[in-house]
């Protein structure tokens, strides 16, 4: 059997995570293909719903990165989604809900280097947990056969 | 079919679970756990709650579970590919240790879902189910099956009728092909018995109104303002219509993963606002008072009219599970005199 | 139905290399929806972006997804040649496989894999996609300043140079702010109100600028182009319009023994007065709480003398109502009062004063017109204390910031002291001397150097009075913290600079930031210095921190440019990814709740209340409105709504929803 | 019990108000919520240890929402709920006269929303400590377990949304679950669907939940729910000191944030 894939979705925003990413690219640094990425406007607008759905529609690991503190494009955005964030967290260690798999971090649009850190690190932590079963398994019983 | 008439003890009932169970039938019946009392499924009598009035929910989820598989699907480029549900697989079950009124409930929802277009999936379960009930020695405040052509040893619904009439017997009144079957199937634990009058052995209910009185009455009523004043403190939940075992209204939910789908089946409510919810935003029940009212026409008025039966039965299940102390036979009564 | 188009660039070998180009695009083609799909070595190029045009005419397509380069490269470029094909340019994606993929994976299947799940997502989004058009707002070619002080001036004559219309509002009968109360300014010693007044005349005389003294803001609506802006004009008591600015009326006044509020309290004025001798404008105003007519009935003394017969006694606050497109905020600073300091006597002595105070003593036209005299006795100081960072950098009693401009004006008025008392001493505590800007180290250097100076680094614990003389009791910290008492005949407190009294609320009416020292906030503290989060307000001067007189310039004529920059477009042009409250019919009107828990979160304060209301007037329901003038499409409001009732377009709940969905199609 | 009815009948009778939303007598043993608007009413009004209903439920519904000016009967629960729906403009303070009632029973009177604020204060937290060792238990149990727990907990729910339609903080027109393009939250009553659907309205109740426990009173089948939101509410107050029905006037502790807030979980 071939060695397990995580499938990995990042949610990050335009302005500092992307731009971070697209600093990795030019910058060629290489980082594991298990990656997807969402673009949003800013993390104010990640919506902690969206996690659960990456859960359930497969996902086995979840990355949610915008600007560091006082970095916000739109000044504020990332103190709200971090306060969002902790609250989330809780309520999901509450449920049972495996919060290791949510990797929240800040890369800034020059932190490529890090980007490309934050998806091997995450990438590695996931191989060891193992696919994300008893979520997948929860959330498609009742729909795929 | 004429009823037969048998004994059985009780202490022959844990062979009837276990052989019913080794026999490939699933049987269900009142479980209590964590203190509350429902229809589960059961391999031996110990399981079985014999005291409860009522369960909490009604046993027609054995026939209208409250989330159903209607078909599956799978999407490709240009096409969807449909597969429906294999009614082979649906099993054969007992609903055992049930109330009259359990049983009784199944005949107005056997004609919502079979009385115009016959609903296959629903149908087939319902052959397959064979209803075992037991009169009711004990009633609450709640109970009113007397009022709406029922009683605590009313036969209709049931398969098999059993009234306890000593500490050790009870007695089994067949009353369909599906009840003479069981009674084919295991007559070892059956014993022969004349006809016995039950009366003492069951609870007393008072009858408090009727249904043709409520019938008649709705006839005056739709523009009253008795509706404004019974629904003002309904908090509007739909708590009433998923105990009920008569209310068959349901939701249709299509669910996808990716290319895959499903439809679904599930419990609705009139008495949510977004029942009758139009997409403009407009809603023709705006009220609580109008659900309400629709609550009750449809149950006393719609129902028996398109379909000869009315849709309650007595059970004082969603009084007993209303958060804010709707009685329905309390609302019920103040329409006969209204 | 969905018809999309899906375009594979190959970016010459930089995608090819690594990501299978021709598979991806095999593989595109048969997702559900896409009707077109194809590779090609520059999509970019003139070449591919024809391609995308003619795939649009020849296949009707509904919707385009690039994959390419990053959209932070060519999204517009796209963008642009859908809009050319007729196709709405808000109708294309850009899936990133560059980037995000050719140049930071190797070459193989999983490589593969990626480029294709991200095309599907992005196929997924763009099936729904609104066609936007962009947002055009007119924009009204006025500008309001707000703030008479050296900011707001250089900012209103920036402006009214470009060729636009500034109103100027003052809350004191003069405009000129802090520095006209200057005596020399640094590191030049050139003074201050040689250079500043004739640029006060400028503003009185420039026909695009209006001058409103005497008067505040009072309220502030609309949006970035279009703000309605209520003034009250404080009744002068005095015809603006008549008087000629003779003065016999504050000659004439018998009530002179008010304190001057120019003069810091060091000098006294009459009821009616011009605040300083160079005001502009030239016009008294009646001081209501100390004019005797105002407090008894009797004297009109003022109106007797008056030849103009400029005086109106029945004079009522007014309110006007202007238009402007933007507003510069140039309401200064303060400086905190002597009396701030327990240690120091709470304002108990009267030959401690702060460094404003000390700026008018060695003012020529100031109280002692310019001598150095302390004001307990008029006596010549011989030995004077300079206190620094008195409240500033004392994170435990007084301000955690740094004030900025006292180490400056400290050693001026070191240097000031002794070109007046040649005999003295002057002695300056400090805790560090900062002195980064052009000419300031140097002339520190020369107040020590030259001037002789005396600075001793540490801290003033203690100043009490023993026998007439103020004793200055301090630590320095550069002989083992050796405790040093000073015989003093005057102290001079660098108190800390802090905000206007009224700043606070003054940011309520226009709905900017502020932070916890009430100093307005900038937008970005790097990259939008002067702009504030509300687009079309702007900040110069020392309303933001405490700012010197260059910086201060150099921020209200950047303030300038860009309300310039602003006004150079008849109307302006924004991206439509902006945030909205659905609706719906009667009787919800919107399944927005009017709770307003989106209100807080937004930076930009674009959230409004909108009553809707029966024909009778009657309020039904209050709604959050989202005012497309402000928002800047951060979206947090919309992950922050619990009704699901603001969504954002181009970021739309429906599109993040079947992105992530898409996840699972592999 | 006699004060309350008679700051009540003299409400009616003096026509300060149109409506008085309180309690009667119920079915069985039960008590029930009712709505007296003539004075002659008010002797079937009663208060006792089982008046538990948290009534403010019904200021967002059409009876309160017609009446221009009307009382309410309210425990400390209710109070919080005022003040809270207050908060978030759902409730006028002209348009609502509190007759306050401590958790011992007492009654305190009539209450404007500076009064109700300082009662607020003083009355002890909804918290019981079963609730407490329910929640100690579920967060010492292993992560599968206590996933599984939950699962469990909420596969008898059947979604008769009886918790949201008791809990006055969940006033929305149209709820999440209803939303369906896209449909968040499954509504089918399957495991899934119901774990989505508490973990929602958990989240949308994080920093408004005033703990009154209606929605566990509510449950046709017993779901813990509370529990959800008690936790939350003990993690808000801990990590951001805030604290929902408090003040009439307060932002809820997701609208704000501190600089300082914490990010140790954050790389």
């Amino acid at each position: 059997m071939s060695e397990f894939e995580p499938k990995i979705v990042a949610f990050v925003c335009n302005w500092c995570t992307y731009a971070g990413a697209d600093l990795t690219g030019t910058s060629r640094i290489k980082y594991s293909a298990n990656v997807r990425i969402v673009r949003f406007p800013c993390t104010g607008r990640i919506d902690y719903m969206l996690l659960t759905k990456a859960f359930a529609s497969g996902a086995d690991g979840i990355i949610v990165s915008g600007c560091h503190p006082n970095d916000c494009h739109y000044t504020s955005g990332n103190f709200y989604a971090r306060r969002r964030w902790m609250v989330f967290k809780k309520i999901c260690d509450f449920m049972g809900i495996d919060t290791r798999r949510i990797v929240f971090s800040w890369v800034s649009a020059a932190e490529g280097g890090k980007w490309a850190e934050i998806v091997n690190s995450t990438n590695e932590e996931i191989k060891k947990l193992g696919p994300y079963e008893s979520y997948h398994k929860l959330s498609t019983q009742d729909i795929l056969a | 079919m004429e009823i037969i008439n048998k004994l059985i003890d009780k202490s022959s009932l844990s062979a009837l679970i276990e052989r019913l169970n080794t026999s490939g039938k699933q049987v269900y019946a009142p479980v209590t756990k964590n203190g509350l009392c429902d229809f589960a499924k059961v391999e031996s009598v110990q399981e079985i709650d014999f005291d409860s009035i009522a369960t909490i929910q009604s046993a027609k989820s054995l026939v209208f579970p409250k989330v159903e598989k209607l078909l599956s699907y799978e999407k490709t480029y240009d096409d969807v590919i449909v597969k429906e549900v294999d009614l082979t697989k649906i099993p054969e079950v007992i609903a055992f240790a049930g109330r009259p009124c359990d049983a009784a409930g199944f005949i107005p929802l056997n004609a919502i879902f079979t009385s115009d277009s016959v609903d296959q999936i629903f149908k087939t379960r319902l052959d397959k189910l064979s209803i075992i009930s037991i009169s009711c020695k004990k009633a609450d405040d709640f109970c009113f099956c007397t009022s709406v052509n029922g009683s605590p040893s009313n036969t209709s619904g049931s398969d098999i009728l059993l009234t306890e009439i000593s500490e050790t017997t009870y007695y089994a009144e067949i009353i369909t092909e599906k009840g003479k079957a069981i009674l084919d199937a295991y007559a070892d634990l059956f014993k022969d018995s004349a006809v016995v009058d039950k009366t003492p052995f069951v609870a007393k209910i008072d009858k408090q109104f009727s249904t043709e009185i409520i019938n008649e009455k709705l006839k005056t009523l739709f523009e009253s303002d008795i509706w404004d004043h019974q629904a003002m403190r309904c908090v509007g939940c739909g708590a009433c219509a998923f105990v009920c075992p008569a209310c068959g209204c349901f939701d249709i939910q299509d669910e996808t993963k990716g290319k895959d789908g499903v439809r679904h089946r599930c419990w609705d409510s009139c008495g949510f606002k977004i029942f009758t919810m139009h997409t403009s935003g407009h809603n023709p029940r705006e009220k609580q008072a109008q659900r309400w009212r629709q609550r009750i026409f449809h149950k006393f008025s719609y129902q028996p009219e398109q379909q000869q039966e009315f849709g309650c039965v007595g059970c004082g299940r969603c009084s007993r599970a209303c958060p804010s102390d709707m009685n329905i036979a309390e609302h019920l009564k103040a329409i006969a005199v209204k | 139905m969905a018809r999309i188009g899906v375009f594979i660039c190959h970016c010459g070998e930089n995608i090819s290399a690594t990501v299978d180009c021709p598979k991806v695009s095999e593989v595109a083609a048969k997702f559900p929806g896409v009707v077109y799909s194809i590779d090609y070595k520059y999509m970019c190029s003139d070449p591919g972006q024809s391609m995308v045009v003619n795939a649009i005419k020849e296949h009707k397509l509904t919707g385009v997804v690039v994959s390419a380069c990053s959209p932070r490269m060519h999204e517009p470029t796209f963008r642009r040649a859908c809009a050319e094909a007729g196709l709405n340019p808000y109708l294309c994606e850009m899936a990133n496989i560059r980037e995000h993929c050719s140049w930071v994976h190797e070459k193989g299947d999983k490589t593969d894999q990626k480029a294709i799940d991200v095309v599907r997502m992005m196929v997924e989004k763009v099936k729904r996609n609104n066609a936007l058009m962009s947002i055009k707002v007119p924009v009204t070619k006025t500008a309001l300043v707000i703030g008479g002080g050296v900011a707001g001036i250089q900012a209103a004559l920036d402006i009214a140079n470009a060729g636009h219309k500034v109103i100027m509002v003052e809350r004191d009968p003069s405009i000129g702010g802090h520095m006209s109360q200057l005596s020399e300014t640094f590191p030049t010693l050139d003074c201050s109100q040689c250079i500043l007044t004739p640029r006060m005349v400028e503003v009185a005389q420039n026909p695009n600028i209006k001058l409103y003294t005497y008067a505040e803001v009072e309220s502030v609506e609309g949006f970035v182009g279009n703000f309605t802006v209520k003034i009250r004009k404080k009744a002068k008591s005095v015809d603006e319009t008549v008087c000629n600015g003779c003065g016999l009326c504050t000659t004439k006044c018998p009530n002179k023994k008010i304190p001057n509020e120019f003069e810091l309290g060091m000098g006294k004025r009459p009821a009616i007065y011009v605040p300083f001798p160079q005001a502009v404008p030239n016009i008294p105003v009646i001081d209501k709480i100390n004019c005797t007519y105002y407090k008894t009935g009797k004297c009109k003394i003022c109106e007797k003398v008056c030849q103009a017969k400029a005086i109106r006694f029945d004079q009522e606050d007014e309110i006007i109502e202007v238009a402007v497109g933007a507003i510069a905020i140039c309401t200064g600073f303060d400086v905190k009062k002597t009396d701030f300091f327990p240690e120091y006597g709470y304002g108990k002595y009267k030959d401690i004063i702060d460094g404003l105070q000390f700026e008018r003593m060695a003012s020529a036209s100031g109280p002692t017109s310019g001598e150095m005299r302390r004001p307990s006795d008029g006596q010549t100081p011989k030995k004077i204390v300079f206190v620094a960072c008195a409240g500033s950098r004392d994170p435990a009693k007084g301000i955690e910031y740094c004030s900025k401009i006292c180490c400056m004006y400290t050693a001026k008025h070191a240097m000031l002291y002794k070109h007046k008392v040649h005999d003295g001493t002057a002695y300056v505590f400090y805790m560090d001397i900062r002195a980064a800007g052009k000419n300031y180290d140097e002339f520190t250097r020369r107040g020590i150097e030259e001037d002789g100076a005396k600075y001793i680094r540490g801290r003033v614990s203690k100043i009490y009075e023993r026998d007439g003389k103020l004793i200055v009791v301090g630590a320095d910290t550069l002989m083992n913290a050796e405790t040093v008492e000073i015989e003093a005949d005057m102290v001079v407190l660098a108190t800390a600079g802090v905000a206007n009294p009224g700043a606070e609320e003054l940011a309520q009416k226009l709905h900017v930031s502020y932070d916890q020292h009430k100093f307005f906030s900038e937008a970005h503290p790097k990259l939008k210095p002067v702009e504030t989060n509300t687009a079309g307000i702007y900040l110069a001067g020392a309303c933001q921190a405490p700012k010197d007189i260059p910086e201060s310039v150099a921020a209200a004529s950047g303030v300038a440019g860009k309300i310039s920059c602003l006004f150079a477009n008849n109307e302006l042009t924004r991206e439509p990814l902006i945030a909205f409250v659905d609706r719906t019919a009667p009787p919800e009107y919107s399944s927005c709740t009017g709770c307003f828990l989106c209100q807080p979160v937004c930076p930009y304060n674009a959230i409004e209340r909108e009553d809707v209301k029966d024909r009778n007037g009657n309020l039904i329901k209050q709604l959050a409105y989202i005012n497309p003038g402000l928002c800047q499409g951060c979206g947090t409001c919309v992950a922050v709504c619990k009704s699901k009732s603001i969504d954002i377009d181009g970021y739309t709940n429906s599109q993040m929803y079947y992105e992530v969905d898409a996840l699972l199609n592999s | 019990m006699e004060e309350i009815k008679k700051i009540a009948k003299e409400l009616l009778a003096e026509n300060k108000v149109q409506l008085i939303v309180g309690f009667e007598k119920g079915s069985a043993n039960k008590v029930r919520p009712a709505f007296f608007t003539k004075p002659e009413e008010i002797d079937q009004l009663i208060y006792n240890e089982y008046c538990i209903h948290n009534i403010a439920l019904y200021l967002k519904k059409d009876i309160c929402q017609k009446a221009n000016n009307l009382a309410i009967i309210a425990n400390p629960n209710v109070v919080r709920s005022i003040l809270q729906l207050a908060s978030e403009n759902q409730i006028a303070e002209e348009k609502i006269k509190i007759i306050g009632i401590s958790f011992e029973g007492k009654c305190v009177g009539l209450l404007d929303f500076k009064a109700a604020e300082e009662f607020s204060k003083t009355q002890p937290k909804g918290i019981k400590p079963e609730d407490k060792a329910l929640i100690e238990k579920i967060q010492a149990m292993p992560l599968e377990e206590r996933f599984n727990y939950w699962v469990e907990a909420f596969s008898p729910c059947i979604k008769c949304y009886a918790c949201r339609a008791s809990c006055p903080m969940c006033y929305c027109g149209k709820c999440n679950v209803e939303t369906n393009n896209p449909q968040w939250i499954p509504v089918a009553p399957h495991k899934y669907g119901n774990l989505e659907w508490h973990m929602m309205r958990a989240m949308h109740l994080a920093g408004r939940c005033i703990n009154c426990g209606e929605c566990n009173r509510s449950c046709p089948v017993n779901i813990p729910l509370n529990i959800l939101s008690y936790m939350l509410s003990d993690f808000i107050l801990d990590e951001f000191d805030s604290e929902a029905g408090m003040n009439a006037v307060f932002t809820p502790a997701l609208s704000v944030y501190t600089s300082v807030d914490k990010e140790n979980f954050i790389k």
